[in-house]
């Protein structure tokens, strides 16, 4: 038996474990579902290992290299390597109810981090870019393309209004939110329209390997 | 008359000489001697200044220039622009970029920082060099400051400014009005579903990182839906993709049970990180949703296309179910499959709005006002181009 | 003093992120960047957190033979051998180089191959499915709301396909279905998608700053 | 129909009849009536316009998580190009690419009973994007010294007469990405006067028909349904026809569904105000 012909069969019939959930919850679709936790588990373990904690703390501190290139004992390499992986460590200090608080000071440099370098990208790319892209002309009434813009400007319009939770939806305002849902419902049945297609792919690709790679009917 | 013929026919020779019919000039033997002899013509407004990347290291000057009239029209004979660099005005110093036909700037990285440098760029044809355009002197220097993010850095403090002006007004009980959000009246009628069919509830806080803004705001509404299930005596499932999101989740629900009062039914086994791969991890919330029937299911975090695995499993377990994202793309699954549904901003005012807490209150105002800002700056923006003020674009172009 | 070290590291951290957008400096690009990698190392060491957890589940349920014990036993062992065939250290030594490596061909590999991935493959298909019955269920023409919803899903569905095409041919270009499927992804779903983004935008910035000055801090649990 | 109710339809039933839609075409290509378009139509007649002999380039520039698109792109060139006898020199500035490309021409050469280095020739994949692509008008075997295997361009009898795009009839680049179509359209058709036909994704392709409008491109095959056109010309249906009648028929049903329920739905509504019931909570949309 080789291993090709092995792997195929396996995928297979997982394959056909992970369908069978569509006619009820069984057995057939436990294994396959504790089989891919575990399956993946491992796997982003060993990943994690290899391609971030190995290259990034374990070989600058305790082998002195950085990619190639021997390192310093005590240097700012060494350092520089030594504190990411000891804030990684305090992390598990949660285990040990007397320093757990410690676990706290891992998170904070990492949310907060990550915080203040969202704050100003999303500005500029989620608020002024789109301010750029959504003030269109619209005065050239008398062209196709007058209107249309008319009919996106007023549709953002719109849908910001949608969001504005300081005032009860009245009058103007609750007519400028309800121009803004009507957007909003055309756009999301659009978009779950547009999605079938790529969700119908998937299934074309699993039923593919079925019937061509495995069984070699088609 | 016979000596009229021959004067007739040279004077129209002599004419035809001087004044060729248009049809002769463009002959191609003539244009052909043209293109070999001249070279092409020179580019033409050179500029050479400090060039402003995000990892200044004052080592790049920034050149532009409008292509040579033989470029892509005229002769078309411009093969290539051949950028030099040097420290003294006059000198031609050495080569240090040539550069396919159509290009009309350059960035020479690799200068010293503090130093002046002179540019002269020629366009050439193969043979010949059109005479060299300069500039200059241009100095590389580190700045402090990136001009070109001004516009970004005015609307963020003028954000920030709003957010905690009514932080403020908000901590001195002035009392700030918030809309009802129907979505979020749901979650406490879901609990108290759940607790009448006495079957648990499920919290999904997404598959998120922890720094995904999104995953805190969902921890944030979990720390209320904690609470509520710790008073009620239900039990409360979190499943979670990432271990952090799982460790920060453990602490939320320890913290809301000990807050409302039964510490004692904090159970660590229905905290469970279950996998970083996303439809392993979807694959085993719906063996959850299956095998222990939670009776309402909350979805609040940030999601991908697993959505709608967990609404449909969801659905066919009769669970009533809340969801909320700001990923824009699964919306419209959520809004198909689930009872009630956050769209997107609304999931970040939910924590301000369950909590009722004036604090947080004040951030919900300050983007509501920046959104009235972002309004006229709109409609300001429409006015100005009808009126035929094409700057406006470029007041918010940043890099 | 357990509260504050963490709420002022945060500060720091945010503040020095938040600032560095605004400096092109290559020395503070350069901390940031630092700063970045740190953040990104303390998630890769805290997956052993989540496998813990995992374990610990698992066991309890094996040790205690709950139904569905077998299964906790499949998924544990599984990940110990994929951990075996991933980083056995004395691979190198022994006979076998398929084990102990994650190359292409080796036994780890292989399991990824022929595991993970069909059934992950498998699992994201089941959404062809989900798609149609979410649809038959709860596209109805109850409101005015509902209504653009489904119209809109049936043109954009029908649009993308040949058969859209053969159902509207003949009409003028601007009344076929593909022409309409390309109007609405255009103009409406834009408008209506950037105005989400825009006030989700809002959203997120004015969570971040909460989270920098301290105000929003439920995400770091309890005081002990 | 007494005592069945619409709106109770089990779903394993819709899950049941997808499944079969699905899978039906796959087993038993059906080929439902496609109209071609007219980016296909022109590719298509530029092909079939090339004189028989003559020497048409493959450009492969794509990877192997696009096959399911371009695949079959590749594979009803191939097809047509050798039923016409002309031959081809493939390239490609991905390095993915070659085998990709390999694959689809070793059992089509098989089939038409083509010689490697006398019919086609796999000149494989060279770094340098742009700039490779203006060695090649300068010169095609200076900037491909070797072909796939390694073979010096020199032994190749095909490559003997090649020397610049002046020798080539017709490109046709399939690409994924960047470089790609862009690229050549930019560096190559306006430049050497190339006529050049394109093949790419569903998502790359709408900045590109524009290219179609202004003659740059001789022709444009636009994802699956591009290739399903395309291999319906050649008359040669394969995974891309294939793939669009069950894609159609999926959507059909799904639409049909929708409208049954919504039959349901008027029906019980209508019986519920006869019955002067309350209404049924709603789920919101």
């Amino acid at each position: 038996m080789n291993m090709t012909l092995i792997g195929t069969t396996l995928a297979a019939l997982l394959t056909i474990a992970v369908y069978s959930f569509l006619y009820k919850d069984n057995p057939f679709y436990k294994f396959a579902e504790h089989l891919v936790v575990g399956v993946s588990a491992g796997y982003y373990l060993v990943i994690y290992y290899y391609n971030f904690i190995d290259p990034t703390v374990v070989s600058p501190v305790f082998r002195l290299r950085i990619g190639g290139d021997a390192i310093l004992l005590g240097g700012v390499d060494w350092w520089m390597a030594l504190i990411p992986g000891l804030l990684g460590l305090i992390l598990y200090a949660r285990f040990f109810p007397k320093i757990g608080w410690v676990s706290r000071w891992a998170l904070g440099i990492y949310v907060g981090g990550y915080s203040g370098l969202g704050i100003a990208p999303v500005m500029q790319a989620r608020v002024l870019d789109q301010i750029r892209g959504g003030a269109l002309p619209v005065h050239a009434l008398h062209t196709g393309q007058g209107w249309t813009n008319l009919l996106l400007v007023v549709g953002l319009l719109g849908t910001l209004t949608y969001f504005f939770f300081s005032l009860k939806h009245k009058g103007v305002l609750g007519g400028l939110a309800r121009i803004g849902i009507v957007f909003i419902m055309v756009g999301f049945g659009a978009s779950f329209g547009y999605t079938v297609m790529s969700r119908v792919s998937l299934l074309i690709g699993r039923m593919n390997f079925l019937l061509h790679d495995w069984l070699r009917i088609v | 008359m016979r000596a009229l013929l021959p004067a007739l026919s040279l004077s129209v020779s002599v004419l035809l000489a001087l004044f060729p019919p248009a049809g002769r000039a463009a002959d191609a033997p003539l244009s052909e001697v043209v293109r070999e002899t001249a070279a092409p013509a020179a580019v033409t407004g050179l500029q050479a200044r400090d060039y402003l990347d995000n990892n200044d290291r004052g080592d790049k000057i920034e050149l532009s220039w409008c292509l040579s009239a033989d470029d892509g029209a005229g002769a078309l004979s411009v093969l290539e622009y051949r950028v030099w660099r040097s420290q003294a005005p006059d000198e031609q110093g050495e080569l240090v970029a040539t550069l396919e036909p159509g290009t009309a700037a350059h960035v020479d990285t690799g200068v010293t920082p503090g130093v002046a440098y002179y540019y002269r760029v020629e366009a050439f044809d193969g043979a010949l060099s059109s005479p060299a355009a300069t500039a200059g002197p241009a100095v590389g220097r580190i700045n402090l400051f990136q001009t070109s993010r001004l516009p970004v850095l005015v609307l963020s403090l003028a954000f920030f400014a709003m957010v905690i002006w009514f932080t403020r007004l908000a901590a001195r009980g002035t009392n700030l009005f918030v809309r009802r959000i129907p979505g979020l009246n749901a979650v406490e009628e879901a609990v108290g579903r759940a607790t009448e069919m006495g079957r648990p509830v499920l919290y999904v806080p997404g598959i998120g990182e922890i720094d995904d803004i999104q995953t805190i705001a969902s921890l944030t509404i979990l720390s209320h839906v904690a609470k509520i299930a710790a008073e009620y005596e239900t039990p409360l499932i979190v499943p979670t993709a990432r271990s952090v999101v799982m460790s920060a989740a453990e602490e939320v629900v320890k913290e809301a049970y000990a807050e409302a009062g039964h510490p004692d039914n904090y159970n660590p086994d229905n905290i469970r990180y279950l996998s970083d791969a996303q439809f392993a991890f979807a694959g085993a919330v719906s063996g959850i949703m299956m095998r222990e029937r939670p009776a309402a299911n909350l979805y609040l975090g940030a999601f991908w296309a697993e959505s709608l695995l967990f609404a449909e499993t969801g659905f066919e377990t009769k669970a009533i179910q809340v969801a909320g994202t700001a990923n824009v793309s699964q919306l419209p699954f959520f809004v198909t499959a689930c009872d009630y549904t956050l769209l997107g901003e609304e999931l970040y005012a939910a924590s301000a709005y369950l909590s009722r807490e004036p604090k947080l209150l004040g951030g919900l105002k300050g983007s509501d006002w920046m959104k009235v800002i972002t309004i006229c700056i709109i409609v300001a923006g429409v006015v100005l181009t009808a009126l035929g003020v094409p700057q406006f674009g470029r007041w918010f172009f940043t890099q | 003093m357990r509260r504050e070290i963490p709420l002022a590291i945060t500060f720091l951290a945010g503040m020095f992120m938040l600032v560095d957008f605004f400096v092109p400096h290559h020395r503070v690009s350069a901390a940031g960047e630092e700063l970045k990698q740190w953040g990104t190392i303390v998630i890769a060491a805290s997956i052993l957190l989540g496998i813990g957890n995992l374990i610990r589940v698992h066991s309890k349920k094996i040790a205690r033979r709950q139904s569905g014990w077998g299964f906790s036993l499949v998924c544990l062992s599984v990940m110990a051998v994929m951990l075996w065939f991933g980083m056995w250290p004395g691979a190198k030594l022994g006979p076998n180089p398929l084990v102990g490596s994650i190359a292409q061909g080796s036994y780890f590999n292989w399991m990824y191959l022929n595991m993970d991935v069909p059934l992950q493959g498998t699992m994201f298909s089941l959404l062809a499915f989900f798609i149609a019955s979410a649809a038959y269920r709860a596209f109805r023409l109850r409101s005015p709301e509902a209504s653009l919803l489904l119209i809109s899903a049936i043109v954009v569905m029908l649009g993308r396909v040949p058969l859209g095409q053969l159902l509207t041919k003949g009409l003028p270009e601007k009344a076929t279905l593909p022409w309409l499927t390309e109007a609405i992804m255009t103009y409406p779903n834009m408008a209506a998608f950037r105005g989400i983004l825009m006030g989700a935008a809002l959203g997120v910035m004015a969570m971040g700053l909460r989270i920098i000055l301290g105000i929003e801090r439920s995400y770091l649990g309890g005081e002990k | 129909m007494a005592g069945f109710d619409l709106r109770q339809i089990d779903r394993r039933v819709i899950f049941t009849l997808i499944f079969v839609v699905v899978a039906w075409p796959l087993l038993r290509p059906m080929r439902l009536p496609m109209d071609v378009t007219p980016p296909v139509q022109r590719l298509y007649e530029a092909v079939e316009a090339v004189p028989p002999g003559s020497i048409v380039m493959l450009a492969g520039d794509y990877s192997p998580d696009t096959m399911p698109e371009l695949q079959p792109m590749v594979i009803s060139f191939v097809r047509h190009a050798f039923r016409r006898d002309l031959k081809i020199v493939t390239t490609s500035l991905w390095a993915n690419s070659p085998p990709l490309i390999e694959d689809a021409l070793a059992p089509l050469a098989a089939e038409f009973g083509k010689t490697y280095g006398v019919d086609f020739v796999n000149l494989g994949y060279m770094a340098g994007g742009t700039v490779t692509l203006l060695g090649m008008g300068a010169s095609i075997p200076n900037t491909f010294p070797q072909d796939y295997y390694g073979t010096p361009v020199a032994g190749l009898p095909l490559m003997r007469e090649v020397t610049n795009f002046d020798d080539i009839a017709l490109v046709m680049n399939v690409s994924s990405g960047t470089p790609g179509t862009r690229e050549w359209v930019q560096q190559v058709q306006g430049r050497y006067r190339v006529r050049l036909a394109s093949g790419t994704t569903a998502v790359a392709a709408p900045p590109f028909y524009p290219y179609v409008q202004s003659g740059q491109l001789v022709g444009l095959l636009g994802g699956l349904k591009g290739a399903a056109e395309y291999e319906m010309l050649v008359d040669a249906p394969g995974d891309a026809v294939r793939g669009m009648d069950a894609q159609s028929i999926v959507h059909a049903l799904i639409v049909f569904f929708i409208l049954l329920g919504n039959v349901a739905y008027f029906a019980e509504r209508r019986a519920q105000r006869a019955r002067g019931g309350a209404a049924q909570r709603e789920v919101t949309a």
